[in-house]
């Protein structure tokens, strides 16, 4: 019986940029297939080619052993491959329903929208993905880690025979990633196919069955990952050993850096689904790094939007102190003043001007630390965002290069480095890994730990457990807009955060 | 996760009422332009002029163009484009069914439909330009808008076209003269018929149609809806030619309202009905909006022409007050919970 | 003419040098303000035709779209052009004055039309006279169609236009003479039909008692007249315009098929500034420095002859 | 990692060659039309009519006003935004000015800084509008062009208002006129050097200036640009102030080039600005482009409107001719490596 999919020879250019180069992929029925490699190695594009949403490249691909040549997305659907794309690509003014049928309305009789069966049919593919969604509910107004399972509810309701999943689990939690796999079993049960392109490593050996490693394009090895460790796939993705994946700090934390009593905020006009601060008290020491854990919606993003001042209006009781002196978060521009730094979690929609150059993107927020009379000087500038490249280990070809054209890690390394240029006492990270490789979160968990070693005070929120676990001195978890456990790491793991997350158990954290 | 089930469901019941509103939040600022319509009209004999029935039919009437024009413009606008040649078209089409029928002799049908034809293909080839070549629909219909009036006047030779009614040689046929009488008791003109059954047909067409999907797809997130497999040249094309042919449509109506076709119908036009769009609550920068929301934007700067020309208010005043109304409706839509 | 223009002809410095007889090609630039007024483009028709019958000329159009800037523009670029005789309909008179100047003391005659440019420095005027015409107008009303008196309305041209507030003033005098015509209602129309048509609605509405329609031109005439027909007024009051371009669209017309009671010549003088050309250039003479012609009352008793008078081929 | 840097590395200076080219696209347009002008050109004596230093004068004369409109829209379309109003400012400023010195008989200096002053807060007050209360752009001009049409015609009477010079009463000062000389011979239209110093200004101020990134980032993601602290606000209002500044100082120009202020002057010079930027380059989504191109664009249309017209093209076929070339112009946009 031939392959389910069978590339062969792949090769793709973009500009000066080989992104793929003769490589080779067979996918068989019923396999898990796990694509890895470091950010910009070329597992999206190896996938658009496959799902038809790049159709200029070179080499062949058969289905069955039959050859294909697809023409579109709509091709490729027809000929039973579905693809979760890496960017959450939903239309926001449209409902669940609408987004999960678009392009394969159901209709009536008469031709016009089966609104109320694509509605029923919307819910129950939820339900099996384990997520209960209002399918009416505009897409616009779901939180990030929602709207990726309304995109792996709208593929899964492809049939497909092949199923893409292309970073599926990068803004969801682990309860979310369980059901996830689940579903992915049922599947492989009923003979589909599946690609399964993640940055945490801990998914790969749990779910995939075989595991593809690109690097600079080009096919590097494949193996069977349940008889790999973590660190030999690593290096196979990297090309070197990378050494210790979490560097936790144990340096000496300074005095309080950030104190947060009871603050509730009472949004003017309430958003449905946003869990604003409903009573959270914390703090953060210079040189310290703290975690905030908690499920999809627990209300992370929010504390630190408003923390940064970048929140909807509304009435906020409480007090934050900033070293001690009590400070009313206004706005980015005042927080920054303050020494407060803020990378948000999208870094495409939030964070870059992505047809902007690397250097405009770097050097943003600090600009006037670049001249006079806002006169900029442009060696400065230069001086200061090759500096800071350099510390990031950026990997870029010029400074005037578009950032959209770095992978994925590098941008978010963009952003990060913005903030830093910004020299701030205080640096609030939402989801500052996601989506990034192995590598490049070794780099971004040694940059942090170098930098708290110098009185930083680090507040980072993460759905990714053992990044908590491995990085932060402490983790609050925060519990529908909440704090319910305070953690040290030292003594306490995945397993304690998980159940205060879920409020199974009724653990109060060590202080 | 039954517990995140609640969580979402609390919320979202809750806000539905004030969604609700803001679903008719468009016809707010109608409805307030309305009441002060009643309290600063003018009266005679104790009675409202404004709300009479026959200068509310004026007003539909004096708005139905426009607002025809609207309808088009407000799919475009879906789709995150803008088209700022309707009023040369709306010219076109005016010249056109003149020409036809008063200096070629035509018939009623072939030439309606032989404008509609010329508005839909103009529209259709507006959108082969921008969905195609990929220019910015503003500089394509910017174009198109010079393209359009040049055509008219060439077509008309610079004046415009009276139109008489009769059979003989140089009338056109009587039953065009129907399209610009008034109907139930000589109370509703027909252009307020048309303009109702053109805005009642895209509600519909909207609510039950695939092909509505696409079109917001397009205009909130074209890449999603291209890797949805909507085909998304294809939506752009019909959108524009949509607007076409309702912009002759408007071309024939004012052609047998003035009994003319003149080549210079319809100066700027393109921007009241964008303005109309617009105060309806639609965004321009796509994927947001409806069109029920631009009958009411259309109505409400009727209702405000009419009852500032009521009062007799000096033009360069209206021209200020009309300013602060359009901005002060706009603001309105902002008070709309998500941004 | 109402204003002292002296008529008394000195050849202006560029009509000699220019002519060069019968013999000579002549190309004449013509500047109009702009052509999507029905005026102005029979001004340009009629000046077509005319030069139709003197093989010597070549007339190129401008159109200056009612844009000042550009239609200085375009006379300079009828400058750079060399041409021989430049007419010129200026959209205003102060911001043409300067490059119709500019043009004369280059030796290029200039026939001004309709309005005119301040001092002295071109060859000729011909033109028609808004405020005699708006007397004219206000005389008719009193006299002829409110002898006894009656309420009138005023539909005016676009703001800020010169024939807009001539047409008014005049019609202010003509009315003088007979104190119970009132004007009870104005507003203002743009020239426009359709414009007509929506005011008229709610001045029929406004005003229950309307004798008189006095319409700054004829467009805004037709346009009231329609809105008074859709509510059934049409036949309780009498409409009048201003412009009688004989064309199937115009005034002369309408007056024939007795929407309007009566329309005023505005003439386009199109053809005398063509004779004018010929004179200066064919003939090597002189011409008047200003020529107004008077406007003429159509009413139906004279509206068919004039119209085919003005279309001798029908 | 020195492996991907030479991957990049390598390519990028292949590359750069086309990316240098491409830079200056939006002078090839101009460039193409300029070589055309000179062939279409008519000759008189064996001289090309169009290549003579006074003809070029006037071409450059011609577009300064719509060139110095043309690089305050830049800085409103890189912000992701559209300034309508501008044509009814420049009218305003054109009736400021002259009334001013004439019926109030004002000095130069204190009547121009008026001048420019309300042009400066007229923007302003549309940046309040749209980046305060958030209503789009579009909409908040399109009202500010009615309310400075309509301020225009209040202030001038609606009537142009004529301008002599003198030391009298009802005379403007002589200092004034000045503006509207020519010098260098006789032969260079002050006009075209205020042009140019505003050009080189806005060239400079963009290349140096930190306010320029700011511009940038807003409007490439002003969402970004806010969570960066970026002044987001701010440097909205200033752009809008920046542009209706400019409005005024073209309106200045406007009066003294045609020695009367009117409050219909710069009709539909917004659209003709809109074409001059968007066909040098600049998108009108905003956070791409440069004044460099707005400039060609502004000279395109400039060389475009005197080759017509020295070829006494009939004015119909020069509008079907012009929004050809703003399509082909707009098409050649696209033709930019990145889409
Ligand atoms: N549209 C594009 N234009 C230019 N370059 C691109 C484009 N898409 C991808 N690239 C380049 O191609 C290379 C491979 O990108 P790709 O997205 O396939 O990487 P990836 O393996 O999916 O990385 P990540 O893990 O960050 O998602 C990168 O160098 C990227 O910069
Ligand atoms: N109804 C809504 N409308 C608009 N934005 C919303 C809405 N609800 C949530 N958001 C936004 O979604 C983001 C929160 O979603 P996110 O995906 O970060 O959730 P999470 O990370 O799983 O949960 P959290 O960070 O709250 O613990 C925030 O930026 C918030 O502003
Ligand atoms: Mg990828
Ligand atoms: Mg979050």
């Amino acid at each position: 019986m031939p392959d389910l999919v069978r590339m062969s020879a792949i090769g793709k250019r973009y500009g000066g940029v080989q992104a793929c180069h003769e490589v080779d992929f067979v996918l068989g029925a019923g396999e898990v297939h796990a694509l890895l490699g470091e950010n910009g190695a070329g597992k999206s594009t190896l996938m658009k080619i496959l799902s038809g949403d790049v159709t200029e490249y070179a080499g062949s691909i058969a289905i069955n052993g039959a050859p294909v040549r697809f023409g579109g997305p709509t091709d490729a659907q027809a000929a039973g491959i579905a693809m979760i794309h890496q960017e959450l690509d939903l239309v926001p003014g449209l409902s669940v329903a609408d987004n999960i049928f678009l392009g394969r309305e159901l209709r009536t009789p008469v031709r016009t929208v089966d609104r109320r069966r694509m509605e029923r049919e919307a819910r129950e593919l939820l339900d099996r993905s384990g997520v209960s969604l209002d399918p009416r509910r505009p897409v616009g107004e779901l939180r990030v880690g929602e709207q990726q399972l309304v995109t792996i509810a709208k593929a899964i309701s492809l049939d497909a025979r092949v199923l893409i999943m292309d970073e599926p689990t990068s803004a969801l939690t682990s309860s979310e990633v369980e059901r996830l796999f689940d579903v992915i079993r049922e599947l492989r049960t009923g003979g589909v196919g599946i690609v399964y392109i993640s940055h945490r490593m801990e998914e790969i050996a749990k779910v995939a069955d075989r595991a593809t490693v690109l690097r600079n394009g080009k096919f590097v090895t494949s193996f069977d990952p349940r008889e790999l460790s973590t660190a030999e796939v690593v290096e196979a993705m990297v090309g070197r050993p990378v050494q210790t994946m979490f560097t936790t700090p144990d340096s000496d934390t300074g005095d309080e850096l950030l104190r947060v009593e009871n603050l509730k905020l009472k949004a003017r006009r309430p958003r449905p689904g946003r869990r604003d601060p409903d009573g959270i008290s914390l703090t953060v020491r210079a040189g310290e790094i703290v975690g905030l854990a908690g499920l999809l919606g627990a209300g992370r993003t929010e504390l630190l939007e408003t923390l940064y001042g970048v929140a909807p209006g509304g009435s906020r009781t409480g007090r934050i102190l900033l070293q001690g002196k009590a400070i009313l978060p206004r706005g980015p521009r005042h927080a920054l003043a303050q020494g407060i730094g803020f990378v948000p979690e999208d870094r495409r929609t939030s964070g870059l001007v992505l047809f902007h150059s690397i250097l405009a993107n770097t050097v943003v927020s600090s600009l006037p630390s670049y001249g006079r009379l806002g006169v900029i000087a442009r060696r400065m500038e230069r001086a200061a965002s090759t500096r800071m490249a350099d510390r990031l280990r950026l990997k870029f070809g010029r400074l005037q290069d578009e950032v959209g054209t770095l992978s994925g890690g590098n941008q978010q390394k963009v952003v990060f480095g913005r903030m830093l240029l910004t020299e701030p006492k205080l640096l609030l990270l939402d989801e500052p890994t996601r989506g990034v490789d192995v590598g490049a979160k070794a780099e971004i968990y040694r940059l942090l730990g170098e930098l708290a070693a110098q009185g930083l005070g680090v507040l980072l929120a993460s759905s990714e457990l053992p990044e908590l676990v491995g990085v932060c001195d402490r983790v609050v978890v925060l519990r529908d807009g909440r704090d319910v456990a305070s953690f040290s790491t030292a003594d306490s793991g995945e397993g304690d955060l998980l159940a205060a997350a879920m409020g199974h158990l009724d653990v109060e954290g060590v202080q | 996760m039954t517990d995140v089930q609640d969580r979402v469901a609390a919320p979202a019941e809750k806000t539905s009422v004030a969604a609700t509103l803001f679903r008719f939040q468009s016809v707010f600022g109608l409805i307030v332009v309305f009441v002060a319509a009643i309290i600063f009209s003018p009266r005679k004999n104790g009675e409202i002029l404004f709300v009479s029935a026959d200068n509310l039919a004026n007003v539909v009437r004096a708005v139905s163009e426009i607002g025809i024009i609207a309808v088009g413009m407000t799919f475009v606008i879906l789709i995150g484009g803008i088209d700022l040649s309707v009023g040369a078209v709306l010219g076109l089409a005016a010249v056109g069914s003149a020409v036809l029928m008063v200096e070629n002799d035509w018939g009623f049908l072939p030439s309606v439909v032989l404008v509609l034809a010329i508005g839909l293909v103009f529209g259709a080839l507006q959108g082969v330009a921008t969905a195609m070549i990929g220019i910015q629909s503003f500089i394509v219909t910017l174009a198109g808008l010079q393209i359009a009036r040049g055509l008219a006047r060439i077509w008309s030779g610079g004046q415009g076209v009276a139109i008489a009614y009769g059979d003989g040689p140089k009338e056109a046929p009587t039953s065009f003269a129907l399209l610009g009488e008034r109907t139930f008791g000589g109370l509703v003109p027909i252009p307020v018929i048309i303009f109702a059954v053109v805005a009642i047909a895209a509600v519909v067409f909207l609510r039950v149609s695939a092909f509505s999907r696409h079109l917001y797809a397009v205009g909130g997130n074209e890449k999603a809806a291209r890797l949805s497999g909507v085909p998304v040249v294809r939506v752009k094309i019909a959108v524009f030619a949509i607007c076409g042919l309702l912009a002759s449509l408007a071309g024939i109506v004012h052609a047998v309202q003035l009994n003319q076709g003149s080549p210079n119908d319809g100066i700027g036009y393109e921007l009241d009905a964008i303005a109309a769009v617009v105060i309806g609550g639609t965004s321009l920068a796509g994927g947001r909006g409806s069109v029920a929301g631009t009958v009411a934007g259309a109505l409400l700067l009727g209702v405000l022409n009419n009852i500032l020309a009521l009062n007799n208010i000096d033009s360069n005043i209206q021209l200020l007050i009309k300013g602060l109304v359009i901005v002060a409706a706009a603001a309105l839509q902002r008070l709309r919970p998500t941004s | 003419g109402t204003t002292s223009e002296r008529t008394s002809g000195a050849a202006s410095p560029g009509s000699s040098k220019s002519c060069k007889g019968t013999d000579g090609k002549y190309t004449i630039g013509m500047s109009q303000a702009n052509v999507a007024e029905p005026y102005r483009q029979r001004m340009d028709d009629d000046i077509k035709a005319a030069a139709k019958d003197v093989p010597q000329f070549d007339v190129k159009f401008a159109d200056a779209a009612q844009d000042n800037a550009k239609q200085v523009a375009d006379v300079e670029n009828y400058i750079t052009q060399q041409i021989d005789l430049l007419i010129i309909s200026p959209n205003e008179a102060k911001p043409l004055t300067a490059v119709v100047k500019k043009a004369y003391d280059k030796g290029i005659p200039v026939i001004v039309l309709d309005r005119k440019v301040e001092g002295d420095a071109y060859t000729g005027f011909i033109g028609g006279d808004n405020v005699q015409i708006g007397r004219e107008a206000g005389k008719y009303i009193a006299e002829k169609l409110l002898p006894s008196g009656g309420n009138v309305v005023e539909l005016k041209g676009l703001a800020g236009a010169t024939p807009q507030a001539e047409r008014h003033e005049g019609f202010l005098e003509g009315i003088k003479g007979n104190p119970k015509v009132k004007v009870i209602a104005a507003a203002s129309g743009d020239w426009l039909r359709e414009k007509g048509q929506s005011q008229m609605d709610a001045l029929l509405k406004a005003n229950p008692k309307i004798d008189v329609v006095y319409s700054h031109n004829d467009p805004m005439a037709e346009g009231a007249y329609l809105a008074a027909k859709a509510v059934g007024r049409e036949k309780e009051m009498k409409f009048t315009g201003i412009d009688a371009l004989p064309i199937p669209s115009g005034g002369i017309k309408a007056v024939e098929q007795g929407r309007l009671s009566a329309t005023f010549t505005y003439p386009t003088n199109g053809k005398e500034a063509i004779a004018a050309a010929k004179k200066i250039l064919v003939d090597c003479g002189t011409i008047e420095k200003s020529q107004i012609l008077p406007t003429r009352l159509i009413d139906a008793s004279n509206a068919t002859k004039i119209y085919a008078e003005e279309n001798p081929t029908g």
